[in-house]
């Protein structure tokens, strides 16, 4: 692959500073707290699942339940192990029992610490092993049916009925899409439960549901036999419940999710400890459950210029890794993003793309870095659509990138039609293959415009980041460094959702996963 | 009998047209007639299916030109505009001065669970777009931005705070009809509350018309590649007049 | 009431179709509504003017989705398809040493003014098409490719030096229906000369539908993507059934 | 620009094979003999033009009036001149008279000899004027509006009727094209005459008529005013009357003519000895008058493979370039032909295609390359075919092509419609100014896969040349070296219309182009 010259002290710099960063948010904000969402998920993790008649899941009315008695500080952890040995029933079973009054909920002395203690590590254990069994099970899958050439050729169904996602997303692999994913409703985000059951109703987009996820990875195991590769699953944990969605995610064999340290923060207005400690426990969840995380650093393209604000993605992209290392998740697990979204009207906007495109991939070589197609300055015209998209094909394969977003020629319209996928991947099909090693075979100039685009990036991306971290990412932050949007520390949604871990807090899913490092094979 | 056009491929009148769609059917000498008919009843002839393919189990997709048989009399077409002389930044400023004497007072909001804000934007912060400066720019306006995701009763009890004159309402996601029943439920609550009068209330996103916006109630609707000395424009002439 | 049928977008019976066409009218609302009420009278609702752009001067470019609102009953649709077993060129060859115990003669052109040979090439030239030996190849079929520019005259008189079973004809330029006059005009010339039945007459041509030839008086018509092993498969078939 | 290495040596050695082979060709068959339309041709540029009641033009009924008293031999030019002392009238009254039979044409006794030829020589001082006021005017032209930056942007139209392409024309124009070219109607090369005035009926394409030249430049002058750059206009110059249109189109202020050396014999049948004659005097035109050639190399590849065939492409620019060089056109004037015609399922095959195109550009420095987009893979799905346009826009761009024919995504389909070309145009203009200076910006992998491939058609243009040298080019041509069709040298269209040279031939104009070589400015 054609390189441009980077100075590898430098890069160490940056990597350094990101580091610290993350560090520094790890240690103040994220260690010593939980939330609402974690302990729903440990929850989930220990086999409830189910919603009451109206609809509410268990995880939620249980969670609510601890919390209105002021003991959620403690974890849910104890108080459910105990609830199990008083009913001497499964989890499910235990949890309705607790939600329809059967059970004293909260009260754990009853039974002795030890007891309690070495109920959670069974249970803890048997949610570990949910977590390896994914992780297994996916691997074995993909010996059988093995992994595509890169570019993943990523594609997403949106039409709120799950049940046409699954026909639109065989549509799609027979067209040759390697990922299909399921983009979600209209602000899912912003629930602070995870919904239930298939769902035929959503608007931009179909709910997140354990329920769905099941539905759609069938359809997708038949989808890969048939092609001969396997087909890789995709859906959303961001916002108010992102470690349940991990869960839920890796109970249904789910292979990639996407997850950014700060979409929500910034262009959710979640709040930020909220943010950071959900993620953390979400992202040790896809780490032991190999499911691969993908961030969202295109957002901000959408909303700021693209060449002038090619630092926050670098930025961006270098706390995601950070962060996420801290999280156990590997290189490999990394889909860091970025976007192919400089104005096509400017001169030589393709070479800068290049540029671009080329110091992520230099930056994170072992990560399938995730690259979204132009949306912003997509045209109405469908058919000049189809050519800004061709060059965003070239750009992902002569750079090398790892997972494709297929851009649509009706972005600028409505959410794809069948044909309109159709069409995507014909395009990509033809500049993958047409042009499959042109990285191998040109070479950047040396001091040429690419290199010299890359190098004022990454000298950019490291000033800013010595900023972030001379005053910490929290504060950085609330006086608008990124994305030039302020969010503050005590404001945004899902604050009253964070509590500070009591000194008999317990979560040994969470502590495990940690102990244990990362896990493969 | 006025001035009746057709679609021009090449010659005056011949009315080409070119025709992209999906049929739930098995690819085949049938589904390419099946689409020719389809076309036909379209009141489209000459109809070549120029492409066919299955794109997937059960389902044909076609590329077709043809012929469309009906004309139109462009003369009856009619379509309103949001009417009005368009000034400049300096002219707007100087017309308030010399003619309102008060600053104007402008809000604007996405409504719903709409969360795109770059259109809002567009127009209001003081960047603006396209070159033309936003309406924060404009040192004779007050312009309060309340960003997305604002309820019809946040935005309405601002613009009851502020005083406001004209109230912008955005609305980018349109899937489901979502911008109607948003932008419906605005007026329906100015009207309840009896102070749509009090306004000017203008819609505005890259799917709106003015055509649309009245037909909802609205004052006047501004669609895409919309600058914000065009609404600025609208805005002032409409307070000059009152 | 049969299998009603419509376009799909994303849910079966959408109506979901996509439209281009150009209106010889300057770009102005004037001009979306006028397309907007075009494709209403193509029966198409629900319209989105996605893009307008004028072209030329006085000229404006669209793109357009809606939802078709006609439905067509697919069980009703006809299309006849060169109905025939198909065989491959071991399977033809046998066939015409046992069935028909002689060779088979053939006789090819693309006639009129049409200079594209690369069509009746690929049917008759030994190398054929997309993996497929071309007549020429065949042991049991004497092919003879007179290549393009043949007069109807010359391709009789051809025709009947050779004592061909069968007479193929390429046509490639449709434009102002050349095609049309140039393939009427054989059959003609062959009934004019009481020898139309004397013959298999086969057209093809990317525009060319086993429907459209059988209109025009021939036996069959193939188009697009077709590989000589269909065509002597045709010509086989109907020679063992006389 | 990126740089393919070739051996210079190399370079030379199949320069010279074209040359040897060129000239053995005018040796052997151009310098001794004339041709019907040649003789036409000097009539025109002495001023006849104009039809008789049922059509015929006046230079055919002269003509052929010779030929029927067997006089041809001598040339047109004496007689004519004679003619015109007789009738003390100017060219166009002469030949009225002439073809009323009111002036006795043949017998040229009645004047001096030297009366005459000092007619023939006043009379070809004043064709060469003609040609000499084209160049000028021309060039002051592209003083007040310039040419715009290259790859120059050629559209076509071909509706039929001159004035509705004359709409079609000033809409591409106003959407970027830099050149326009007027299709002809079908098979007009086979037209042994030029028809005459405004024609609003063909099929495919638009008559080739000096009228309609008019009718366009005259409307592509306005065009040019409005757009700030000059309009260049293309027309045909092939076929049976190859000098007459670019005399024809030398009055009109014409840009440009499609003119190759072996189009007309190969693909249309013409004979060859013809073709080479006419062909000879229409370059001496061109090359005075400054129209730029455009040969017509892409159309080996419509027939047969372009990887295959590269070298036949590569073979035939190099003949073409030494047979224009024979006839007096500068570099400047040799638009040489290649096209970009690998089957779109070919892996790597925009490689292969960069190379191709990189080939030509590096052997012929400073020609205007003419680069013609894909047709024949072209697909009925428009929207594809725009994909495959991109792919060929970026390849001309990087690879600095100097015309370039845009293509149409409905190429597989129907002429083009008005939309159509603006489509076409949306994605040259885009990709032209995203991409514009890459090829400054990288650089091709030393015996990478694209310099190898660029080397290989090289060794495969050698040999071939050098085997077409060996046994001379009439030969090559009768044996099928080229598009595998054979023509033999009594074979074709148009051979009656040949005649040798008799020793007192005259055909003054002719001689003075030669002698007085090019002239510039
Ligand atoms: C940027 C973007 C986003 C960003 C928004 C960031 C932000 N802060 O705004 C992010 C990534 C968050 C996003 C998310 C989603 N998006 Co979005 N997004 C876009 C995108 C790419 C560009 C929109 C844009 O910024 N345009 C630029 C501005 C300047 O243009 P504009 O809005 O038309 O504004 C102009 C005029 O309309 C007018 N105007 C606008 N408002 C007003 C108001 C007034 C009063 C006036 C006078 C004028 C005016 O003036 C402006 C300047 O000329 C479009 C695709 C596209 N290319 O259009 C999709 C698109 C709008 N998104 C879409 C969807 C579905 C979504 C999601 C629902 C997807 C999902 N399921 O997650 C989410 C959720 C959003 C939500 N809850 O609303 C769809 C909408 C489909 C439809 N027709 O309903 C689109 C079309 C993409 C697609 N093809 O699917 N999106
Ligand atoms: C190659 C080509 C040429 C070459 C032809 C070389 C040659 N020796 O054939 C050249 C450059 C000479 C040429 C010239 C012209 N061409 Co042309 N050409 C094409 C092109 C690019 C490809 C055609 C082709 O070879 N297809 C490949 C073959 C294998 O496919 P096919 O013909 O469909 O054949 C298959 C089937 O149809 C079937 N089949 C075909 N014939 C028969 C016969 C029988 C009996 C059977 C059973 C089956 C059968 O089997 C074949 C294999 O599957 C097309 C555009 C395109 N991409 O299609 C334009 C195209 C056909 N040409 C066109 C035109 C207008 C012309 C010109 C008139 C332009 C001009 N004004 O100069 C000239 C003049 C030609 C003339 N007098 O006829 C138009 C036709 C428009 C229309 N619909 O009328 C097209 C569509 C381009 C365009 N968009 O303008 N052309
Ligand atoms: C990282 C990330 N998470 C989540 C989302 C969208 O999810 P939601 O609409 O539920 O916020 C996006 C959308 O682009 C994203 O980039
Ligand atoms: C060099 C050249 N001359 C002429 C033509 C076409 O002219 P005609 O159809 O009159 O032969 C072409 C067509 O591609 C060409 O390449």
């Amino acid at each position: 692959m054609a390189q441009i010259k980077l100075d590898q002290e430098q890069v160490k710099r940056v990597k350094n500073y990101a580091k610290d960063i993350a560090d520094s948010v790890q240690k103040n904000v994220i260690d010593g707290n939980s939330s609402v969402s974690v302990e729903r998920t440990v929850l989930r993790l220990y086999g409830v699942d189910g919603t009451d008649e109206e609809g509410t899941p268990y995880p939620n009315l249980i969670v609510d339940k601890l919390k209105e008695k002021d003991l959620l500080s403690k974890g849910v952890s104890k108080f459910f192990a105990a609830s199990m040995l008083a009913s001497k029933r499964d989890a499910m079973d235990t949890a309705e029992l607790i939600c329809q009054g059967n059970i004293l909920f909260g009260e754990i002395n009853e039974f002795s610490r030890a007891d309690i203690e070495s109920k959670e590590i069974e249970l803890s254990k048997e949610a570990l092993k949910t977590l390896d069994s994914s992780r297994i099970h996916k691997s074995k899958k993909q010996e059988k049916t093995p992994l595509p050439e890169q570019p993943f050729k990523y594609m997403i169904v949106a039409t709120g009925n799950i049940y046409e996602d699954r026909t639109q997303a065989k549509a799609a692999v027979s067209s040759g899409a390697d990922i299909i994913a399921v983009i979600r409703s209209t602000a899912q985000s912003l629930l602070d439960y995870v919904p239930y059951g298939a769902t035929t109703e959503g608007f931009g987009g179909t709910f997140a549901t354990q329920e769905n996820f099941k539905i759609m990875r069938k359809a997708l195991d038949e989808a890969s036999k048939k092609k001969g590769t396997y087909v890789r699953l995709v859906n959303y944990a961001s916002g108010l419940c992102m470690s349940e969605i991990a869960a839920c995610a890796a109970i249904e064999d789910l292979d990639m999710l996407l997850n950014d340290s700060m979409y929500g923060i910034l262009f959710r207005d979640i709040n930020k400890k909220r943010t950071f400690v959900d993620q953390h426990f979400s992202r040790l969840i896809c780490s032991r459950a190999k499911i691969l995380i993908n961030t969202g650093e295109d957002n901000y393209l959408t909303t700021s210029d693209a060449i002038e604000n090619a630092y926050t993605v670098t930025s961006s992209q270098l706390i995601n890794e950070a962060m996420g290392k801290n999280s156990l998740l590997t290189d490999e697990q990394l889909g860091l993003g970025h976007a192919f979204e400089i104005d096509p009207k400017v001169k030589n906007g393709f070479l800068f793309e290049l540029a671009h495109a080329q110091l992520a991939r230099q930056l994170f070589p072992d990560a399938p870095l995730k690259y979204m197609p132009p949306t912003k300055y997509k045209s109405c015209d469908i058919f000049f659509s189809q050519c800004m998209d061709s060059m965003f094909n070239l750009a992902s394969v002569t750079t090398g990138q790892g997972i494709h977003l297929c851009g649509i020629l009706t972005e600028a319209i409505h959410t794809p039609l069948m044909q309109d996928r159709f069409q995507s991947l014909s395009n990509v099909n033809y500049i993958f293959d047409t042009a499959r090693d042109l990285g191998d075979e040109i070479e950047f100039k040396e001091d040429g415009v690419i290199a010299k685009r890359a190098q004022t990036v990454l000298n950019e991306t490291e000033e800013f980041l010595k900023k972030v971290n001379d005053i910490g990412l929290m504060e950085a932050i609330s006086e608008g460094y990124f994305a030039g949007i302020k969010r503050l520390d005590t404001g945004g949604k899902g604050l009253d959702g964070v509590f500070l871990k009591d000194s008999d807090y317990s979560n040994p899913i969470l502590e495990m996963l940690e102990k244990e490092g990362t896990i493969n094979g | 009998m006025g001035n009746l056009i057709k679609p021009y491929g090449d010659t005056i009148d011949d009315g080409i047209v070119q025709l992209s769609f999906t049929l739930p059917v098995t690819n085949g000498a049938k589904a390419k007639k099946a689409a020719e008919i389809y076309a036909n009843n379209l009141k489209i002839e000459d109809v070549t299916i120029a492409h066919a393919e299955e794109i997937a189990e059960g389902f044909t997709y076609f590329v077709i030109f043809g012929k469309a048989s009906v004309s139109i009399d462009y003369d009856s077409v009619k379509a309103s505009e949001v009417s009005t002389e368009f000034y400049d930044y300096y002219e707007i400023n100087s017309l308030i001065k010399e003619k309102i004497n008060r600053k104007v007072n402008v809000v604007g909001a996405s409504i719903g669970t709409d969360a795109h804000t770059v259109g809002i934007d567009a127009i209001m912060n003081m960047k603006g777009y396209d070159g033309d400066y936003g309406l924060e720019r404009y040192p004779e306006i007050n312009a309060t931005n309340l960003g997305s995701q604002v309820t019809c009763e946040e935005l309405v009890e601002s613009a009851l705070k502020n005083g406001s004159d004209a109230i912008l309402v955005s609305q980018t996601v349109t899937q489901k009809d979502a911008h109607i029943r948003n932008f419906t439920e605005l007026i329906e609550l100015l009207e309840a509350e009896k102070i749509r009068k009090q306004f000017l209330v203008i819609a505005g996103g890259p799917r709106i018309t003015n055509d649309l916006a009245i037909e909802l109630g609205y004052d006047a609707g501004f669609g895409a590649g919309t600058v914000p000395s065009q609404v600025a424009s609208y805005i002032v002439t409409c307070l000059v007049k009152e």
